[in-house]
């Protein structure tokens, strides 16, 4: 059986291919385009934030950086990376099935991802949208920049996002193989799964409330004009519908790959199967019930700041439930220190820190002080860059061996996480600490006050950035110089490590063999 | 039949999964500009009750009676492909494809008679007969019904390709998913109709 | 302990009578993250250390024990919840303001903030406030979303256009506090900023005696607020419609009809305060009075801020007098 | 067969029943529009007899559809609903 990467080669029978393999390569590849990308972005804005004053650009630039900063991420990095990735690469497998339920769905989504990424870059050049990502109107369907590509190319972006995630829910419910309950799942087909019914539950209202601005700043349709007698904190209800749920969006697959790492490197069954699977169908439903915690200073009325901070404070508890069940995954066990697993202990730590913080944030009258301030900032951070990018490391490290038949240098990788813990603290605590100074986001030129702190938080970005690039590197270097791997190199009872590395094109052979569960670490 | 699937009835069953799944999320799109209407309806209930009475109630009730009708057509239509009759089939469908015509039709000419008589959205509304905050529901109405004629017609699209897969003869009583899945994105388009004709005319 | 922890986690000085019970809430939330943070870094240490790995040995399946489970989530669920209760009490003293704070008309525009005192003069970007005493601000926007941030205060508010929102607050100490717009409103976002001069009371009664008030409506030397409303109300026609003694008119009276309740065409009704008044002059048919026609012109465009919260301030002065049986219309 | 023609007809009978019915206010007619909508979903779609995950999608996609408008009507509802300051 030749394997997926040489199958049939030539660059028409990879662009073509409805290989799932093959598309979460060519994901793989756009997304980091899109890393790299909206990073450089943040390194210019830190840059400008070295000094307090003006200076180094103009405010329309620096406006327009956060904007572009703020878009790249959420919708063409974040969203997308770990399900379009790892989600296309992994579930099929996992589940036992030679494909998804649609390839060819599966294909346009990567096309229709690459049509909205063009879109928003051409917006982008052609001096698009300083509204910020969140496009608050009256100042969205106001400003003197060109919102309407940007905003449309979202709408794009969110089309793909549903086609990847009916995929999957289809392919879960039909694909398993015969035999396997939804008992036997491995946890990470769980959170990819939560994840798709919140990307077709949530995205539309999205591909809405976007389309809306598009067409009140071009069309002047006035749906939220305050003259005509338009509510403006209607749009930011509409928008936060989709973008609390979008951030469990970002979240749940890194919850799946962090739950993944835990058996493979502690030799050892998972401490609570359902507690970490029914707690990423809590955050699922839960988190569509929070999303007016973005809004308790915007004017709302107090019963509904009460509702929306309460059930906030619910959907915490899942996550504490996860962490508790990850940390007690690893008692009595036999834990191997490698890279994926100094990653694990990473986001152990950051995703702790920044859903405290998130608790924090969600209590009303805090919120006053810090909404909208750099504290709110480092919140995010804490949970994206410490949450879902440090994943995302891991799961490219944990699963190199399994995409690509080779291994990635230990030496390099150890050095890599201790890097970007390092960089990441040095750049988002000053941060928070600004928020309690009472700094506001969004600013490009601040009191002379917050000078010292800003400077640090540059150093740690610079550092951060340099890290990444670093890991990029040997990466691809390991891509062709890596040794070659065996099928299971991390002697991991996991379905994915049952079939050969690189895995052939109809990944299994015979069918799953499901007498030994993907946690049972108990007996051979 | 695609090579993951171990029967052709499993992948039909996954297709009409895959159809329902598209279906729940469509309908999300139309939530968000109900939400709008029922803000705007409970912060201006003059306006809108001013405003709804200049909406065509005759037109609108020709209209939700002609998607009804629609709805029934293509069933009849699937139902015959079910039984094997290609040519009644055919012919069910081709009245639907009227039908849905038809309501386009109407949908224009009632706007044609809004926009006359100054009912425009946003900043080209100008009658001076009601209360400000009308214009709200003129630019909801447009939104609302503006996204379901935009549904109407690329149903009108399925239909006619699913007459022409008809007649040449592709579907089988044993195989016409490809039929069930458009008769279900018909029958929402209508779903969605329901529930618009009572907001936006029934105002009283 | 305020101090000391106050200083470790930069935050600004507790200048508002809410901020020290804010400040108290916050140490508790920041406290209880470290503890339970550096608790799950520990244990991770311990297991790493403990149980590292000797040999491709088998470990046993240990399963979670119920009572633990139920017993730790519903800790955390306790404490959340109670924080949860605590800040929202806290948000309900931040959302309502005192009846008797001394009122302020805000009206924030791209890039600059404007202040209207009720006694006359007018400001810009620097608001100047007794200490010791409430203050109500009343914020409206004359273009897009800004919002109204003290971090001395801990207090903040949207300032939405096409609405009035109101924000409270009561300066502990004297001294200059910054404002801050914190929604992004344009390019010159970050120079939107301003500052609050708390006075000493006596202080501050000097000052209004000495300041000007500003020629912004160019007529109204030096007499109050509620002088200029008579004016402006007799020079934009109000007073042909609106009776100020309680005569029966073609609009409702003034006379008596501040923070009373009224029935409205529409049915429902509304309590008459500076939100309801300042709309109903920018757009007269949205709430009509039960028993009136819908004929009021709006005056949107037509009347500057000062002469807004002069109007205002006319009506809340005529609000003590008693006015006469309110004869309705039968309802047609 | 028969069962679209009934349904079709009850449908009919529905519509023409809202359009007197309208002057009593919106929770009639909303009440007969939902009847309507399930009748389309139960016959016309097929809900009435198909797999299970066709219900949950459904239902599911109604309730975050509720959810959305609940959540916005609260809010516009309510908005000065926050009692005097009692210290």
């Amino acid at each position: 059986m030749i394997d997926y990467l040489r199958a049939p080669s030539g660059i028409r029978s990879w662009l073509g291919s409805i290989d799932h393999k093959r598309i979460a390569l060519m994901y793989l590849v756009a997304v980091t385009i899109a890393l790299v990308l909206g990073g450089a972005f943040a390194m210019l804005m830190r840059t400008k934030l070295l000094i307090s004053g003006p200076g180094i650009m103009q405010p329309l630039t620096y406006n327009r950086l956060f904007t572009w900063h703020g878009v790249t991420m959420v919708f063409m990095f974040m969203i997308p990376a770990i399900p379009a990735v790892f989600g296309n690469f992994m579930l099929p497998i996992m589940v036992g099935a030679k494909d998804l339920a649609f390839p060819r769905i599966n294909l346009a989504s990567f096309y229709v991802y690459c049509a909205g990424a063009a879109l928003a870059l051409w917006g982008m050049i052609h001096g698009g949208a300083d509204t910020g990502w969140t496009f608050y109107s009256p100042y969205s369907t106001a400003s003197p920049t060109d919102v309407a590509p940007i905003a449309i190319a979202i709408f794009i972006l969110g089309v793909s996002s549903i086609m990847t995630g009916l995929n999957f829910i289809a392919t879960t419910h039909m694909l398993r193989v015969k035999g396997m309950r939804w008992m036997d799942l491995p946890l990470f087909v769980w959170a990819i799964y939560a994840t798709s019914v919140i990307q077709v539950i949530a995205t539309p209202v999205l591909g809405l409330s976007v389309t809306l601005v598009a067409m009140d700043h071009a069309l002047h349709m006035g749906m939220f004009d305050p003259t005509l007698g338009g509510d403006p904190v209607l749009f930011q209800h509409l928008f936060w519908f989709y973008s609390h749920p979008a951030v469990y969006i970002m979240i749940l697959p890194a919850m799946g790959v962090i739950t993944e790492l835990a058996p493979t490197f502690a030799r050892k069954n998972v401490l609570s199967y359902k507690a970490i699977a029914f707690s990423s169908l809590g955050i699922a439903f839960v988190g569509f019930l929070t999303w007016g915690h973005h809004m308790f200073v915007a004017g709302i009325s107090q019963l509904d700041a009460a509702i929306f901070g309460v059930m906030s404070m619910f959907v915490a508890i899942f996550s504490a439930i996860k962490v508790f069940t990850w940390l007690g995954t690893l008692y009595k066990g036999s834990i191997a220190l490698t890279a994926p697993m100094l990653y694990f202990f990473t986001f152990i730590y950051l995703f702790a820190f920044g859903g405290m913080t998130g608790i924090a944030v969600a209590t009303t009258s805090l919120d006053v002080h810090w909404h909208d301030t750099y504290f709110v900032i480092a919140h995010f951070h804490f949970i994206m860059i410490g949450g879902t990018l440090t994943a995302f490391l891991a799961a490219i490290h944990y699963w190199f061996p399994k995409m690509f038949g080779r291994m990635y240098p230990e030496k390099w990788a150890v050095l890599s996480a201790v890097g970007v813990f390092v960089g990441f603290n040095l750049t988002f605590v000053p941060q928070f600490l600004l928020g309690n100074a009472g700094m506001p986001r969004r600013y490009y030129s601040y009191p002379d006050r917050y000078h010292v702190l800003n400077v640090c938080s540059t150093l740690g970005a610079y550092l951060l950035g340099s890290v990444m690039v670093f890991t990029l590197a040997y990466l691809i270097v390991a891509l062709f110089k890596g040794k070659r791997a065996t099928a299971n190199p991390w002697g991991s009872r996991g379905f994915e490590w049952r079939v050969p590395s690189p895995p052939p094109t109809e990944n299994f052979e015979a069918p799953l063999d499901l007498r030994l569960g993907c946690y049972e670490y108990d007996r051979e | 039949m695609s090579s993951q699937y171990e029967s052709i009835a499993r992948q039909h069953a996954t297709a009409r999964v895959g159809m329902w799944l598209f279906l729940g999320s469509e309908s999300m799109l139309f939530a968000g500009l109900l939400a709008l209407f029922a803000a705007y309806r409970i912060s201006y209930p003059v306006a809108f009750y001013e405003a709804a009475k200049h909406a065509n109630l005759v037109l609108g009730t020709i209209n939700t009676y002609v998607l009804l009708t629609s709805s029934l057509t293509v069933a009849l239509a699937l139902h015959a492909t079910e039984l094997g009759k290609r040519r009644a089939s055919v012919a069910w469908l081709l009245v639907s494809i009227a039908l849905g015509a038809t309501f386009d039709v109407l949908k224009i000419v009632e706007y044609a008679q809004h926009v006359g008589e100054g009912f425009s959205f946003g900043h080209y509304y100008t009658s001076t007969l009601l209360p400000t905050p009308a214009v709200l529901y003129f630019t909801l109405y447009y939104a609302l019904t503006g996204l379901h004629a935009l549904h109407v017609t690329a149903g009108i699209v399925v239909l006619i390709w699913l007459a022409l897969k008809v007649r040449r003869g592709d579907f089988t009583p044993a195989s016409h998913v490809a039929f069930e899945n458009g008769a279900l994105y018909w029958h929402l388009v209508d779903l969605v109709w329901i529930f618009l004709w009572p907001l936006l005319y029934l105002l009283r | 302990m305020n101090e000391l922890l106050r200083w470790m986690l930069n935050l600004p000085p507790q200048a508002s009578s809410v901020a020290r019970h804010i400040d108290y809430l916050h140490y508790s939330v920041i406290l209880a993250t470290f503890a339970g943070v550096t608790a799950c870094a520990v244990a991770a240490v311990y297991f790493v250390v403990r149980y590292r790995r000797r040999g491709n040995e088998l470990t046993p399946h240990v399963v979670a024990p119920g009572w633990l489970e139920a017993t730790v989530i519903t800790g955390l669920l306790a404490l959340f919840v109670m924080w949860w209760l605590i800040g929202f009490h806290q948000y309900r003293e931040l959302e309502t303001a005192p009846p008797d704070a001394m009122p302020i008309y805000v009206t924030a525009k791209q890039w600059m903030w404007k202040f209207q005192y009720p006694s006359g003069p007018s400001s810009t970007d620097v608001l100047t406030v007794p200490v010791g005493q409430p203050v109500k601000l009343i914020m409206t926007s004359r273009d897009v979303i800004h919002s109204f941030y003290v971090p001395a205060f801990r207090i903040k508010q949207d300032v939405v256009p096409g609405r009035a929102t109101t924000v409270w607050f009561q300066a502990e100490t004297a001294g200059t506090y910054d404002i801050m717009c914190t929604q992004y409103c344009g390019t010159r976002h970050s120079f939107m900023r301003g500052q609050v001069v708390a006075l000493p009371p006596d202080d501050y009664a000097r000052w209004l005696d000495a300041a000007e008030p500003d020629h912004f409506a160019g007529k109204g030397q030096g007499q109050g607020l509620v002088a200029r409303g008579r004016e402006v109300a007799a020079e934009h026609g109000c007073r042909r419609c609106h009776s100020l003694d309680g005569t029966p008119s073609i609009g409702p009276t003034w006379l008596g009809s501040f923070g009373r309740v009224r029935q409205l065409v529409s049915g429902g009704a509304v309590t008459i305060d500076e939100d309801y008044i300042t709309e109903s002059m920018m757009d007269p048919r949205a709430k009509v009075a039960l028993g009136f026609k819908p004929v009021m012109p709006s005056f949107e465009g037509k009347l500057a801020p000062a002469d807004v919260a002069a109007i205002v301030e006319l009506i809340r002065s005529l609000r003590d007098a008693t006015p006469p049986r309110e004869e309705l219309p039968p309802r047609d | 067969m028969k069962r679209y023609l009934l349904s079709w007809i009850a449908l009919v009978v529905l519509a023409t029943l809202s359009l007197f019915v309208s002057t009593s206010g919106i929770a009639l007619s909303l009440a007969i529009a939902t009847v309507k909508a399930a009748i389309v979903a139960a016959f016309f779609m097929h809900l009435w007899g198909s797999r299970p995950v066709h219900r949950i999608v459904f239902v599911t996609a109604v309730c975050f559809i509720v959810l959305l408008i609940l959540g916005v009507v609260a809010d516009v509802g309510t908005r000065d609903i926050a009692g005097p300051y009692v210290p």
